[in-house]
């Protein structure tokens, strides 16, 4: 457990080390979210209704952008086949880099939310489910990344491949989380949303490690 | 149990992509061996290291580790190995201190030990350097380092001496005597003679 | 299961046994076929509110069942795989992919033809409608991640990892009727109290179930025989330019 | 001239050679589109307002995933280092890469417009805006993005901090894009969106090989 | 004119990052020329070639190409340069042919050169093999190929023997003794002995 933690700061040191990601993070955050209205126009009712969605695609592209680097230069450069032979199972390890990977890209966006409601023109009073859903949902976000993410160090490309293959798979979190945004605003109620949201994040916590090291194995052979 | 050797090749076949790059190889390594894996370009010299450690799974025969079948890779908390190979596996943005201080992290090394070993390679003015700035050789040595921090008895070397020069090559050779007096043992491929003492050959051609 | 497995693990146990099934599936697929489109065509009556239109039903309903079946069963395979690490697991998880990709594309073309009469649009946004299109995408994915590998084996291999992390849009197909109020029909045959549908549109339904599923079983054999034939000529053939070398 | 073409050639084969990027960069698109009725809710009306918007934001951000990608494997094996001391000057290198970056990301977008417009619902009479915005703003945006591309090969990171970088860069062809759209709707006509990007392109043309070239050169010391 | 030698140095003078690499550093290469540069690790033997092919830029001194003061890295339709390097600069993804054919193209090899040269170093049988099948070795002897698909008179060579077994450095040698013995001329980097007539050494220590 100590060996975890030391890898999560370990990554957490080599994502700020000289190149500050997160400040990154949290300026593309920033920006993607500006594009909304200079892409859309700026009427504000129109704005306001595509508000959560605006956010959660924000949260989704910048997770596409950043997953692909999580493993690769570890696995590239050895250290990945390295630091299996400690203590660490491949497991932990995976779960160490998705941990620092959601502190680096995730967390900022929640703890950013409060702002973008005001850049995006999200009803201050729906802020809650919105902080709610990211909350639960970048988690798993990076969760279910991972895996395409560590297929992607296998097969040696990136970019717009790593994406394909990893968009569908996290588009059912993007429906649930901009879902809830909106169904709470519609009156309908987003628990509904919220519920299923939650469920997938245990699920994904248990799954995705263990599949994401298959594929980092996968690439060793 | 003290009898069993450290690691055991009992007849191993191993092919890949349906090619076969080697078949019936034995190989016993007890404390105090080095075992030099020689061969052409080709003949499976790291497939083989790689077969040993796990990583690549083999096709026929056993490979016993203290006389079980696990593998270093597949339950490394069972069992300790030091990895050299052809990557260094050093970061280029972090400094020669946080790449060494990580792994002593990882294997829990103590202080002293990490400093003795820095000073054994005379690197102690470089820790605060990028690697970055590092030349080829200097990459290698700062790996060399890495691995006498490494706690393992067992060290897999993969053509360790790429990069270095003729003075450094000698300091090679006394770590692993070194490393094989104090009950350690070696497995190392290479194309160069080696001037280490009781060596047993490996040769895949 | 696993017994059952375990006699199939042998790739050539499985080509010939395939190999002696194969014709059988095929006249399965045909038999069914023919009753189920006589059925559906002649002697099933219209519905009383769509009229003819309900009659797409007899394709679009099968083609959603396979569409979701052949995931399920592929993330079956790719459980196998990974866990017991049978050769034969992932092949045919790959060879299913495009078979299922097809259903799901049937599933969605014929959805949108039906839903022109009688919702008045090709395609909504709605849930159940965008989750399918989420399962075709999967499963493109999932061909084409294969092709990146410049070893096919490994290339399965790959795909059968990222099956299992796909799995989870299968209840979400399946539960989107019930959690989101949507155009989309609830179930009526496949629900926990028993089918609630009319036994005349019963039966052609059934029929043209079992067809598809013949139909699938049908291509799985006849691909995975032709690709264990393809790996082996592939095999021979570097073991030669091995020999040739030496 | 020969000699450059070859270069495209290779980088088209590259990036086609068991990876498909053309592929993928389509299923991208797809998705990305899909993404906004998914995530912003399913009213006709509302969609068609910003479809323009849409996919112009579906083109930046295959661009901002592709493009960090673009030099990054060329320089870091060295194979930039030996190209230069071919008869081809390094800046066109670079275009030659430009170019091939192009046709495998932003042609596909171009000709896949027309199923864009249905998927997302843009009304066929706007389609030719559309299309032309595509055909001249996309080459820019590779133009724009290849030397922040190049820089961060230097930094040697990627991911976010490449499409923090970028992303001002690129959002006035963003908005003159999306722009030329809403106001051909509207009424007001996009010609004017139209002249300005046309008048980005032979700048960005004659300008970004230069300074990427700079870029890989500072790399190198 | 003809008696400009290939390269010269004039007591050039190199810092990086505010540290002298080197000083005063002369160098003549003439046609039929071999000069090993040799070096402690980190003594600037790399920097040194990278200087002189213009990737680097010198504080000091002069370095003239056929008595001319420009690099083949800025203008390089003006002189021809071999180049290899501590990096591959191979494709993984692609074939041994196409990565070859790639080079062979761009520098306009012949078609016979292409396959004399292969078949040189009995690598036809790879040539529809991904690069990533190959090993560490046989990717370096790729990059020996590539090398005489190079139509340059001069031959920079940082370390090229790494990974090579026995049997392929002495083709090494062979290959860098025929160019020379053609007119051409070598300047090699490497800590091992090179079994080659006539060479000069540099020495950066
Ligand atoms: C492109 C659009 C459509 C898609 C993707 C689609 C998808 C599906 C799927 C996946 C199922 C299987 C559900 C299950 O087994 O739980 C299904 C069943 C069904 N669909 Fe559709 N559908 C579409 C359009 C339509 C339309 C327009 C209608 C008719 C109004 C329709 C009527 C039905 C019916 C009656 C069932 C059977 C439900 C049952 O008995 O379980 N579908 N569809
Ligand atoms: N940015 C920098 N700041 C300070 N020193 C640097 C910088 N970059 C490189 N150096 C130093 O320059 C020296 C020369 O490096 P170079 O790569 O030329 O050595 P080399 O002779 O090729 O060594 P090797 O035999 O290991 O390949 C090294 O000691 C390195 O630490
Ligand atoms: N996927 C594959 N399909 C077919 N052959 C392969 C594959 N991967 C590797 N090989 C072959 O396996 C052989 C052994 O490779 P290995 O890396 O073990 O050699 P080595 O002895 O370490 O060589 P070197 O001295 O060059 O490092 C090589 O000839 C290589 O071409
Ligand atoms: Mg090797
Ligand atoms: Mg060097």
């Amino acid at each position: 457990m100590r060996n975890f933690f030391k890898l999560v700061l370990r990554d957490f040191k080599l994502v700020i080390k000289g190149s500050n990601e997160t400040l990154a993070a949290i300026m593309f955050y920033v920006l993607a979210i500006i594009m909304f209205p200079l892409s859309s126009g700026t009427e504000t009712d129109l704005l306001s209704k595509i508000a959560g969605g605006a956010i959660w695609m924000a949260a989704l592209f910048s997770s596409l952008l950043s997953l692909d680097r999580m493993l690769r230069s570890d696995f590239e450069d050895g250290s990945l086949e390295l630091m299996v032979l400690s203590k660490m199972s491949l497991e932990s390890i995976i779960l160490a880099k998705c941990l620092s990977h959601w502190l680096t890209n995730g967390l900022p966006l929640v703890v950013l939310s409060p702002i973008l409601c005001i850049i995006i023109g999200l009803d201050f009073s729906y802020w809650w489910i919105l902080l709610l859903t990211l909350l639960i949902g970048t988690p798993s976000l990076t969760l279910i990344g991972a895996t395409p993410a560590a297929l992607s160090c296998v097969i040696g490309k990136g970019g717009v491949i790593t994406a394909m293959v990893m968009l569908p798979l996290m588009l059912p979190i993007l429906i649930l989380g901009a879902g809830a945004i909106e169904a709470e605003i519609s009156g309908l109620g987003g628990i509904g949303h919220l519920y299923a949201l939650s469920a997938i994040l245990p699920i994904s916590l248990l799954v995705a490690p263990f599949l994401a090291a298959k594929a980092v194995r996968l690439g060793w052979e | 149990m003290a009898n069993k050797p450290l690691v055991e090749a009992k007849s191993i076949f191993f092919e890949k992509g349906g090619r076969r790059i080697f078949s019936s190889l034995t190989m016993v390594l007890n404390e105090h061996d080095i075992v030099i894996v020689k061969g052409k370009n080709g003949s499976g010299k790291t497939s083989f290291l790689k077969c040993l450690a796990g990583y690549y799974s083999i096709k026929k025969g056993d490979i016993l580790w203290n006389g079980e079948k696990i593998f270093p890779v597949q339950e490394p908390e069972k069992i300790m190995l030091a990895w050299l190979g052809h990557h260094n596996a050093i970061k280029p943005s972090l400094t020669v201190r946080e790449n060494l201080k990580f792994y002593a992290d990882l294997w829990s090394t103590s202080q002293s030990d990490f400093y003795s070993s820095i000073n054994y390679l005379s690197f102690s003015n470089y820790l605060e350097f990028p690697v970055s700035w590092l030349s080829a050789g200097e990459k290698r040595r700062l790996c060399l380092i890495r691995l006498m921090l490494n706690p393992a008895k067992v060290w897999f070397l993969d053509e360790p001496t790429t990069f270095l020069d003729v003075e450094n090559k000698k300091i090679f050779e006394d770590v692993i005597s070194k490393h094989v007096s104090n009950g350690g043992a070696v497995v190392c491929a290479t194309h160069e003679e080696l001037k280490v003492k009781n060596y047993k050959t490996l040769n895949l051609d | 299961m696993a017994g059952i497995f375990n006699f199939l693990a042998s790739p050539s146990r499985f080509r010939r046994l395939s190999e002696r099934l194969y014709p059988y599936t095929i006249f399965l697929m045909v038999l069914f076929l023919i009753l189920g489109l006589w059925y559906g065509i002649y002697s099933s009556p219209p519905d009383y509110q769509q009229g003819e239109t309900v009659r797409i039903m007899y394709v679009h309903v099968p083609a959603a069942w396979m569409a979701m079946m052949i995931y399920f069963s592929m993330t079956l395979m790719s459980i196998f795989s990974l866990v017991w690490r049978h050769p034969l697991a992932d092949l045919l998880a790959k060879e299913s992919a495009p078979i299922g990709a097809m259903f799901t594309l049937i599933a969605l073309v014929t959805g949108s033809i039906w839903g022109k009469p009688t919702w008045g649009t090709w395609w909504v946004w709605d849930a159940r409608l965008t989750s399918v299109l989420i399962l075709f995408f999967i499963y493109l994915g999932h061909v084409a991640l294969i092709k990146l590998f410049d070893d096919e084996e490994k290339g399965s291999k790959a795909a059968a990892i990222l099956t299992i992390i796909g799995a989870i849009n299968l209840p979400i197909i399946k539960f989107s009727v019930d959690w989101w109020n949507t155009l989309h029909q609830p179930a009526s045959v496949m629900r926990l109290d028993g089918p609630s549908i009319h036994i005349d549109m019963m039966i052609p339904l059934i029929f043209m179930a079992f067809a598809f599923l013949f139909y699938y079983l049908s291509f799985l054999f006849i691909n995975t025989q032709a690709e264990l034939y393809k790996r082996r000529v592939k095999k021979i053939y570097l073991q030669n330019l091995m020999r040739k070398e030496k």
